[in-house]
Formats: structure tokens, C-alpha cells, sequence
């Protein structure tokens, strides 16, 4: 039980004091050409097998939230914030860790949960208003998304070093918008996952806005990935709308985190092609020239044409990725098309462990109430 | 134009004829009528600017001040809030705004550390004339960390003053107060309410803001609300009406400081009282409201004072939250548990 | 070892000769030997390690478990809470030390977003088995920021448990109880007890966490303390006999939940209530205290529950805390001002 | 009253990506001997009125020092943090700003202020235990010291844009411990500095130690002036222990920031010779091997070499500062000698601008104790 001879927190890596690339690493460029060069960063544009699966991930999640998007005007979601045109930037991250490591996700994130293969109905449960969150995270290894910005990073930091003194090989990745990265807790993070030398996979998609706020709002930095070398940890500054290079790069600081080499911070540089949430007027704070400008960069078009190029794309491939993501939007509609009714006597279930009195007296009011017919018109369905 | 508007009474170019406003279209004229008085007057935080807030409060200013007048900072709450301290130190007077209730605690340590505390640390040479704008409450239909209310955590703080109107009238009076007083106030709005109209006739002054209104006048119970909870109230006084019950409604306005005075004459006449508010329960600020009037009252009261109030529980999802927020019937409940013939 | 302890009583080597035990000493056993009993127990924060913590809470853990069990984490009190977090879903069992309440306050946001919904927002599959240590208010002496009382600010948050022990047997039990707790505690350490003492010997179990005790029984009036200001509630209640007033002190322990059923008990035994803390008193935790002993016992009441508190003032400098705090003397010139023979 | 001309914030300026030197930046090696070429880092020597002005203040300031850790021994403080050993540091930088500048300093800094001409009354009644704080903000230009970590570098971050905003050429300095760099505030300080191009200069004081943990525990960083690439900003690593290193980054720092040319971040590497205050106990966490090799690097000794190699310090000029110095700890003595009574009814004074009926009554009541004699023991000294 006592002091037994484990790894000790005393750290002998050396700190990273190398600045990210100016341009943005690049395994494709814009029309699907593979790249070499000082372009890639030294890293290797992944097997046609791997690309393949990435660009049948994209295609599916993108079904998913444009189908979620349409829901979500018809009514059936409180809130949703789409991640279209991040599919480069989400799934190339996702995509490098596996089903024992842990992913901290935030709001914006509904693509990489679903790539990760949560069901539609347990990520959209949030969404729609049900409950606060609506998977199992023991099961998925994968955290509640998280709201107050950049405070997950610190539960992946700390989860990950959990895991690092219990011996177990398993790696934490977080994801953080171009915004989150201003707040004190994104800072913490990175310093505490540097000191300890933690395995955490630290991903900031940059897609330019934090809401209305242009990214020259937010940083003076060069890049976001600069901040890396305030860590002493190694930083990345990636085309983010190139899967491909997203996917080689968090994958080789996956592997390198494994193996005891401590944290890495990624930053994707993407686009938000929709608003900030179905409630955001995007109009008030951005040209639609701009927008058109990055449709024009679109992650999935892009791997699409490389793979049209190699020849890898048959249509029996194609079809088979169409019925799969309308599989997926047909299960959507169809688990939102009904309307969830939480119990409302669950409310005082889960705020302790042990039942309190104090709460067991507010449950009986609420039942008491329920059962004289307080809330009769609502239990109708009617609203 | 109106071509006829010469055949017009003169009256009618001095007061201008009231207008329907919302209480974010009443909050957005207090700005900008502070801002265009005083130059020392700076607004920004998170989407402020060409956005104009994420409830629309500052439309329009940017387009109208410029850029160095107001503007959208950084991500960071803790931020916001310390530089707004340099600022004021400096002589200005910066006006803050924290998206959510929930996004403000990133702040707290300035908030509570200095915030609150530097005039009083300072022996009075430093005064801070900032107001921290906070959307409060529920009743939006927001998701998990938009519903919060944080105002108990302001009030337990010495040295901050903490204001929530209800009503346009009060949302633009109070608004231009807190931005001239030399304290600093924490202005929260019910963002249940920003959409609620009245007809306004600008600049309008209401009773100073730390003054409690009696907002409707009864004899038997006095319902003590804020912010959000006037309304509540004055449902439940219009139900109880058919009930013969006669119900005094109190707009705090202010919760720190609490107005003795009006409260204690109201609870004096009416010897019942309770008092509503969203947050939870236990710890919330109707604690400190209940706790002080029967000090102060004792004798004169029939009964406990009440608390109507949210669970004891996380501010709960969209599809759970009318069960959590108090309502007139279950206000109109609980007065049903006094012993009424004691 | 003496050679000759086969003929001492063999019930000795069971139970241990009790001690002299400062708190600080009883929490460092507890410490210790939940360490011991379990390796998901882990320690850490500022100056934990090798210093043994500013007020060598932690003295000599590091030596005894390695740096693996306990360390000091770079300074950054959200960071600490934050990565515990993390490290409680991750099945650890972590205690982590705040230096002083108000260098929690950096924490807030972990604190009430996140340690206090975690469980309510994952519909109970996530549990957070961690403790937050607070050493709190003060009477030490200590300059600006080192003497808050910031148990309102958690006793508000529901999700939260908050505890708070009085005495060296307590400190031990209740802090054994803490860890072993499925639940995060904020367990708050009145620092000017850490050095008071008792005769020991551990381990030893106390009443449960969440149960308040009478420490002292009596007729006439109930006085309500935790933590520092159980001894001066018994301090006033020894000065009371001279008076011929027999005064009942129950220590609360537990803040939130709150023991209504102890709390209860003695109010309806004795009629009259009075709550004691050093925190300011508006907003404080008395006035939960106050409004709740009255709502439940309002018919038993001969007067109405004092709140003998802080001033409503920003903690005070070291020459001037005396005046602050509130003392014997000021209870009992509190119950005199209760009309004795309503 | 509308928009006027004044600068916009939106700032031209490019980010700054250079990496600061891996080696402290020093003018004067350890013995003494001025320095030429790389390690200087292109700063030049000041001149030699300005060298013996620094000398002058360290040696008066180290004086106070030392006198006021006498007092707190003779229990005449509450507390002290002593700032022995720091004076290069904490006496270059203050040095390079002028009276309409402002300062934040934190606790440790009590030499600095001595250095910008505050009165040791003044200072020491917030450790003496007093008030809050003894000094007039506005007219020293110098916030009270601050002792929730990195707070108050938002607040020179506030004052000096305001400043900006007013036109006002002024400039805000700041102090950090090392230990101050993991908070998030100080990161929200550096964000929001080099975003706003505020004219906002950062001295972070790398003593070692945050009380009892030392800098490996602290940052993974090369040099804690590493962070300022991260931010887009200039950012210097010096020998702290060379005051006039300290001296010409900091000015130039200054002089950058007050032609509108945004902040910087120094770090000033030194060492907290006395324990972190009066209550601490060093030899639990550091060796007395490790302070002996920091007292040969005294930087008071540094400067004096050189001046004396350059013979520029005359027996007249040593005497004038030691009767200097002497005066300033005789004055000091004295003022402590007193012990100060604050009026416990002052409590209520100034909480709020306008009185409080609440406060008001509470004043009332404490007034009454005190004429029933309540506090009688007190009053008559005897504590
Ligand atoms: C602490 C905190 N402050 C404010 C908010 C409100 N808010 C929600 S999303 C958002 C913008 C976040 O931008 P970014 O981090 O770039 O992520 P993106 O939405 O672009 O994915 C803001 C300000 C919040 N959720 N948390
Ligand atoms: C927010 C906050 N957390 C904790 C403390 C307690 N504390 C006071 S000084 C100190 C160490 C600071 O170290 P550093 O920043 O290196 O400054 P130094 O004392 O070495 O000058 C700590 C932890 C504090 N004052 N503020
Ligand atoms: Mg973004
Ligand atoms: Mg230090």
C-alpha cells in the first residue's frame, strides 16, 4: 500500500521548444492532390484502407447533422449546434483514438460522438431537453459535452494522469473551439497535462468565430498551436479540413501520449459553415463570401476527389456509404419524431447518492401536486 | 414626417408620446442614452458588438459608439471582470456583460476578491464605478448551464450592491442608476422578461434603486418577488382575488441592500408574508428574506414566513423545468399551509 | 519496543491509551490512514508535499506514500479541482487542499458546474468520490483574503455536501467518512482549531457526517454553531449559568444537508434559537438556519431566531478582527434582547 | 460624443514569434565584468549615473528589507514577505517606469515601493495588520498589493488600455511570482494585453519557489518567458540577478509599450533567499547548499564589482548611501514602534459610497459595546 514503485511524477522528457509550422500541415491540398514536402511536416498521408474509412465517416456524419440541423428547424431540438464543414477536423481527431481511451467532447461535437458510435437518440436527448445529457460515459468512454468552455480539458488532464498512475495505457482527448482556448481553464489544462507529462490529446478546431467573435479577437498569436511552446509541449498547427493530415498528425501524439510521451496540443484549422446554434444570426457578424469561400474547402469534397483519383471510390462503395448514412438520418427522424417525456419525480433522483430528506419531502410535494392534476394539460402532450 | 405635426399640441415635443418597449429594447436605450452622456462610459464582453448580444441588449450600439467605445473582448469571464477593474481605477465607467448566469463564475474570484472588496481595502481612495450586466434565471427553455441563479452568491458578498428589475420601466431607470453610481453594481435581468413589453416614454425615472415597490397593494398576505418572480406573484394575486384573499405584492428591485423599511411595513399591515424566487431553495436569498423580516417582525407575524421556491436541485432541462419554477398555483399552495385561523 | 509488554492488559493493544490530538494532528491521521486503507486515495494541491501544507495538515504524507500518492501541483486552484475531476471519474478517490477559502474562489465554476451537477447531469453514472479541503475563517491573525467564511457560497449549490468539523474526534471520523463518501464533500477546516486538542485514540467514529449533535444540553434557549463558534456558544453557554439560563449548544457538523430533526428537536424543547457564525450575517448561512428552524417550528417559538454573525463588511485586518467576530458576550447581550417574557 | 477618431483596436501589429533566448540575457557576469555579444541579446549597458542610481536603490532597499524582517522577528508585523536577493530584479524593473506610470505589485514587492518613494508607514500597515492596505493608490500611481495570485495583472491590463483609450501615454507594470504563471488569470491577463496592444509590461519574478514548490513543479516550459510566443508578444528571459539587464529590458519594454507598440512579458530569473514569509520553514523543501550558491550570485554585489572595477564608487558615495540606507531603517523602526490602533468603528466607513441603513445599525451596535467598555482590555493596550 505504501509508496510501491510505480512511474514517478518527476518528469525526464525534455521540454518542446520548436514553433509550429506558419502555414498549416497538409497531407492533400484543396483540389485532392497528395502532398510531399515541407508541406506534410515529415508525416505520411495514411493507407487508401484508413482514408477510406474516414471518408465513409465524414459522408455519414455529415447526414447526420444536416438531417439533425432540419429536425431541429421543425421544432424537435431546444438547441443544436452544427458542426458542418468541421467533419475534417473532428472526425481526422476522433478517428485516432480507440474505444478504451476517453474523449471529453464539447457541444459542438455531436459528429464525433456519433463517429464514435454513440446512438442518435442518446446523443440528442441533451438537445431536444430531455435530460442533461443522455449516454452511458463508462460505456463510451466518452464524457458528458461539456458547456462552461475549455473545463473539460482539465477532467481529460486529470482522467488521463488517473489512468497514467494506475498503469493504464489509455489516452484522454479533448476538444476546444478557437474561443475556449482565452479562458484561464485552457491554460491550466495545458500547464498541468505539461507538468505531469499526462497523456491528453488537446484538439482546438479553429473554425474562426467563438459565436460573432473573428479569431483576430481572440488571440495576437500567430497561431493557436503556438501556444505549445509556453507548455514546453510539442504543438501542431493542421489544415483542418484535410482529414487526412488531421488523422496523421493527433494520431502520431495518440501513439506518442501512449507510450509515456506526454501531452500534445493540436490546432485544425476549420470553418463553421452554419450558424453558432439554430439561434445565432451569423448574417450580423460575417460576409456571405466568406462562407462561400470555405464551402470551397470543403474537408469531404477534398478526400472525395483524391480517392475519385486513386480509383477508390467504386459506386458499390458509394452506395453502400448513401444507405449507411440514410440508415442513420431514417433512425434519427425516427427516434425524434416521438417526444420524449421525462418523469418529472426523476429530478430529485440523482443529485446525491444517498436520498436526502429535505429532497424526499420536495419529491412527495411534486408527486402530490402531479397527482391532484397540477400539470394535467402538459401530461396531455399538450404543448 | 408627418406633415400635421405643427397642428400637434405643444405638449406632446417635450414628453414624448410612451411607445411599447421590451425590457431588452428598454435595457439597449439605457446604454445608449448613458453612453451618449458620458464618454467615460465603455461596454464590452462576449458578443457585444456587430452580434449586439446574445439577447440583443446592445443592437446597435457598436454601429453608433465605434469600436473603442464598445467592443467584443476576449472568451474569458475572470478577464472581463479584471480588466473592468483597471478600467474603472482609471476612471471609467466599464459596463460588463457575462453571457449566462452560469458564465460568471469564472469571475467569482474577481468578483468577490475585488471587486467587492476594493473600496474597502483601499479605505475608500479606490471606488469602482463598473456594473457586471448578468442575465439571470430560467424559463427560456435553455439548455444545461443557461438557466442559473446566481444571485445568492452576490448577496452573501459584502461590497457588492446587487439590483434585478422587472418590469422595461425599471430595466431602463435602474440600468442608468447602477452606470452613475460610484459603486459597483451587479445588475442582473431575467431573461424571462426581456421580451415583456410596456409602453415607455425614454428617459424614465422609477424610485431609486434601492428602494422595494409595493407593486400592488392587498391586506391579508404580503408576496415578496423579484426579477422573474413579480409576475408569479401578481398571478397569484389575481387568482387569489376569487378566493377572498387579498395579496400585497413587493418588487425588491434591489436585493442587497434589502429595504427594510417598505418590506417591514408591508409584512406589518398584512402580518404574512412569503417570498418566491427561482433559485433553490436552501441557501437562496430568500433565506436571508425570510430570516430578516421575522427578526425584525416577529410579534406582528401571524405565521412563518414562507418560501416558495426551486427544488433543492440542479436547474433541470428544458422539458423538466416548469415543475421546478415556482407557479401561481403552487404559490397560492403553500399559502394554503398556514394555520389561517391561528 | 519494551520488552515487557506480554504482561500488560491485553484489551490495551486494542484499544490504544487516547492522546493529546490537535485538529490538525487528527486530520493528518485521518489522512493517513485512509491512505493506507486505500491506494485510489490520492493527495494533492499547493505545498502538500514535502512542506506538509501551510498548516502541515499533510505533514509527513509524502514521505510515508511517495509522490505518486501525494504531490504538489502547479498553482492554479481551478486546474486542482478540474483535474480531480477527472481523476474521481477515473475511479481515485482524490482529496485535494484549497491554501485558504478565498483562494478557492479561482475553482468556483469547477465547483458549482461541474463537482455539484456531475452526478444530477449523468443521471447518477457519474460519481465524483472526491474531497475538497477548505481551511476556513479566521481568528488567526491573517492578513487580507485569509479569514473568509465561504460556506454560503457552497451550502447554495445544491449538489454539494458541505461539512464541517469542531473538534479533533470529528475532524478525524468526519474526514474518514468525507473520503470514503460515493459523493464530493467540501469539507471545511476551521483554521483557529486546527491547534486545539483532545484526548484521543484512533481510529474513531463519531456521529455521522450529517447528523448535528447536542454538545451540550439545556432548557431555556438553543444556540445553533459549527465549526468556530461551537466553543463560543459553549462559552456563552457557560456564562449563562451564572444568569440562570440554561442554554442547549448543538453543533451542526453537517451544513448541507441540514439536521432538521436534531435542530428540531431542541427548538421545540427549549422555544428559543439563536445561530452563531463568523461569516457576514446578510446572506449567510444563518439565515437558512433562521428560516428554516422558523418555518418548521414557527408555533413553537417564544421569539424569533437570532443570527449572532459577522458584520456586513469585508473581513477585517488583523488588529480589528476581534470586533468583528462574534464573542460569548455578544451572544448573551443577543438573548437579552429577546422580549423574555412574551 | 459619438465615435470619434481615436484609435481603433484593431491593431495592425504582427505577431511577435521569436523565442526568447534559452540563456538569461545579461549585461554583467556574476563577477562583475560587463558582458559583449550573444548574451547580451543586443541591450546595452546603461550608463554609469543610472548604474550607480540602481545601486544606490538596492543597497537602501535591501536595508528595509532586512530591517523590516528584523520587526516582524520582534513580532512587529503580522507578516513579511521578504523580497533578499530579488532587489535586481524588483529594482530594475520598478526603475524604468516614471511617477505617472502605474504599478501593480504583488505582496512581495515591498522594495519596490520603497524604490517609487512610498513612505515604510505607508507600506507596512497592511502587514503590520492595520488596514487592507496603507497608501494612496492615486497618488503614487501604485495599486495595493495584491495577494489573490495573478489578479492584478487584469487590472494593469484594464488600466493601461483605459489609458490608451484616453490617449494618455502611460504605461502599467505588473509583477508576477513564478508561482503566479499557472493561474488562469495570468493567462487572461497575457491574452487580453496582446490582443488589445495594451501598453502593459509583465515582470515575472522567477525566484525559484512558490513558497515550498519549486519552478519543475510549476511549468514544463524552457523559460517562463517562452509563454509570451503563445500570445504573439515579445517575451525576455534575463538574469534578474543582473539589475542592469533588468534595467534595459524593462525600459525598452516601457518605451515600446508607451509608443503604442503593445505589452511584453520579462522574466526576471532570481532567487527568494529568506524563507517565502516570517511562518515558513525553507529547510523543509530546499537546501541550504542551494541558497549558499544563490548568495554568491547576490545581485547588490554584482553591480558593486563592476562600479568598483570602473571606480566608480568613491568613499563619499558609499557613505552618502549607507547614511541613506540607515536613515530609511531608522524611520522605519520608528514608525513601528507605535503601535498603530485603528478605530474599529472605521469597519464601517467605506464598504459603500453611500451608507448602508443595515451597516449603520451595526455600527451602532459595536459603538454601544464599546462605551459599555466591551472591549475595555484591548483598548488599554494590553494585547
Ligand atoms: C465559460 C463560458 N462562457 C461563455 C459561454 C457562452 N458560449 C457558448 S459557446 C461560445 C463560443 C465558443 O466559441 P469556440 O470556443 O470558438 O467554440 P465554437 O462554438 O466555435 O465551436 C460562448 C461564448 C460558455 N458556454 N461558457
Ligand atoms: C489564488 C491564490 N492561491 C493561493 C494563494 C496562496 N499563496 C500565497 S503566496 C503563494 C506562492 C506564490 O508563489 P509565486 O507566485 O512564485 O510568488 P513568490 O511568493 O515566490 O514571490 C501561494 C500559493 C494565493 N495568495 N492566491
Ligand atoms: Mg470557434
Ligand atoms: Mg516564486
Amino acid at each position: 500500500m505504501a509508496h510501491d514503485g510505480c512511474m514517478s511524477l518527476n518528469v525526464e522528457h525534455a521540454p518542446i521548444r520548436t514553433l509550429p509550422s506558419a502555414k498549416p500541415l497538409r497531407l492533400l491540398d484543396n483540389a485532392g492532390h497528395a502532398l510531399t514536402g515541407a508541406a506534410t511536416g515529415g508525416f505520411t498521408l495514411p493507407d487508401r484502407e484508413t482514408l477510406l474509412d474516414l471518408y465513409r465517416k465524414m459522408v455519414i456524419a455529415r447526414r447526420f447533422d444536416v438531417q439533425v440541423t432540419a429536425l431541429t428547424k421543425q421544432g424537435r431540438l431546444a438547441t443544436y449546434p452544427s458542426a458542418y464543414g468541421q467533419e475534417g477536423c473532428e472526425i481526422g481527431a476522433i478517428s485516432a483514438i480507440g474505444s478504451d481511451d476517453w474523449f471529453f467532447p464539447t457541444y459542438r461535437d455531436c459528429v464525433a460522438l456519433i463517429t464514435r458510435g454513440l446512438e442518435p437518440g442518446e446523443i440528442l436527448q441533451s438537445f431536444r431537453g430531455d435530460w442533461h445529457n443522455g449516454y452511458d460515459q463508462h460505456a463510451y468512454r466518452t464524457a458528458a459535452q461539456a458547456t462552461p468552455l475549455a473545463t473539460q480539458a482539465l477532467h481529460a488532464v486529470g482522467l488521463s494522469h488517473a489512468a497514467r498512475l494506475r498503469h493504464d495505457p489509455i489516452v484522454a482527448m479533448t476538444f476546444l473551439g478557437d474561443g475556449a482556448t482565452s479562458e484561464g481553464d485552457a491554460h491550466e489544462a495545458f500547464n498541468f497535462a505539461a507538468v505531469w507529462q499526462t497523456p491528453t490529446v488537446f484538439v482546438v478546431q479553429n473554425n474562426q468565430y467563438a459565436i460573432s467573435v473573428p479569431l483576430s479577437r481572440q488571440t495576437h498569436a500567430a497561431t493557436l498551436a503556438d501556444k505549445a511552446v509556453g507548455y514546453g509541449m510539442p504543438g501542431y498547427h493542421v489544415d483542418g479540413n484535410d482529414v487526412a493530415a488531421m488523422y496523421a498528425v493527433t494520431h502520431a501524439a495518440v501513439e506518442r501520449a501512449r507510450a509515456g510521451g506526454g501531452p500534445t496540443l493540436i490546432e485544425g484549422v476549420t470553418y463553421r459553415i452554419e450558424s453558432h446554434t439554430n439561434s445565432d444570426d451569423p448574417t450580423r457578424y460575417r460576409q456571405a463570401r466568406e462562407v462561400e469561400h470555405w464551402k470551397r474547402r470543403d474537408p469531404i469534397e477534398r478526400l472525395e476527389k483524391y480517392l475519385v483519383s486513386e480509383g477508390a471510390l467504386s459506386e458499390t462503395v458509394r452506395s453502400e456509404i448513401t444507405d449507411a448514412a440514410e440508415a442513420l438520418a431514417a433512425k434519427t427522424r425516427e427516434v425524434m419524431s416521438v417526444e420524449a417525456e421525462p418523469d418529472p419525480l426523476e429530478l430529485f433522483d440523482h443529485v446525491y447518492s444517498r436520498p436526502r430528506t429535505a429532497l424526499l419531502e420536495q419529491r412527495s410535494a411534486l408527486e402530490a401536486e402531479l397527482a391532484a392534476g397540477a400539470f394535467a394539460q402538459h401530461e396531455a402532450g399538450d404543448r | 414626417m408627418n406633415a400635421d405635426t405643427t397642428t400637434a399640441p405643444p405638449a406632446a415635443a417635450e414628453a414624448p408620446a410612451p411607445t411599447q418597449l421590451t425590457m431588452a429594447g428598454a435595457l439597449n436605450a439605457a446604454l445608449r442614452d448613458a453612453m451618449a452622456a458620458d464618454d467615460r462610459v465603455i461596454v464590452y464582453g462576449e458578443d457585444v458588438g456587430p452580434l449586439g448580444g446574445v439577447f440583443r441588449v446592445t443592437d446597435g450600439l457598436q454601429a453608433q459608439f465605434g469600436d473603442d467605445r464598445i467592443w467584443d473582448s476576449p472568451l474569458a469571464e475572470s478577464g472581463i471582470v479584471g480588466t473592468a477593474i483597471g478600467m474603472a481605477m482609471y476612471g471609467m465607467r466599464p459596463v460588463v456583460e457575462m453571457q449566462f448566469d452560469a458564465f460568471s463564475y469564472p469571475a467569482f474570484e474577481q468578483m468577490v476578491s475585488h471587486v467587492a472588496k476594493m473600496r474597502n481595502r483601499t479605505r475608500g481612495r479606490v471606488t469602482l464605478p463598473m456594473v457586471v450586466r448578468i442575465p439571470c434565471a430560467g424559463a427560456i427553455g435553455g439548455v444545461e448551464h443557461h438557466s442559473d441563479s446566481s444571485e445568492a452568491y452576490w448577496t452573501s458578498t459584502p461590497g457588492l450592491t446587487v439590483v434585478m428589475p422587472s418590469n422595461p420601466a425599471d430595466a431602463y431607470s435602474m440600468l442608468r442608476e447602477a452606470i452613475d453610481s460610484d459603486d459597483p453594481v451587479v445588475f442582473m435581468e431575467p431573461k424571462s422578461r426581456y421580451w415583456s413589453k410596456a409602453p415607455l416614454a425614454l428617459p424614465v425615472t422609477t424610485a431609486p434603486m434601492d428602494r422595494a415597490e409595493v407593486v400592488r397593494e392587498g391586506t391579508d398576505v404580503t408576496l415578496i418577488a423579484y426579477g422573474p418572480t413579480v409576475r408569479t406573484a401578481l398571478e397569484a394575486a389575481d387568482a387569489a382575488v376569487d378566493e377572498g384573499l387579498s395579496i400585497e405584492v413587493v418588487d425588491l428591485r434591489s436585493l442587497s441592500p434589502f429595504d427594510d423599511e417598505t418590506v417591514g411595513a408591508s409584512v406589518r399591515k398584512t402580518s404574512r408574508a412569503a417570498v418566491i424566487h427561482e433559485a433553490a431553495q436552501f441557501g437562496g436569498y430568500g433565506a436571508e428574506v425570510a430570516a430578516r423580516v421575522t427578526e425584525r417582525n416577529f410579534h406582528h407575524l401571524a405565521a412563518p414566513v414562507l418560501r416558495i421556491a426551486g427544488f433543492d436541485i440542479p436547474f433541470p432541462s428544458p422539458k423538466l423545468e416548469e415543475y421546478h419554477l415556482p407557479t401561481a398555483d403552487r404559490v397560492l399552495a403553500a399559502l394554503d399551509t398556514w394555520e389561517w385561523d391561528a
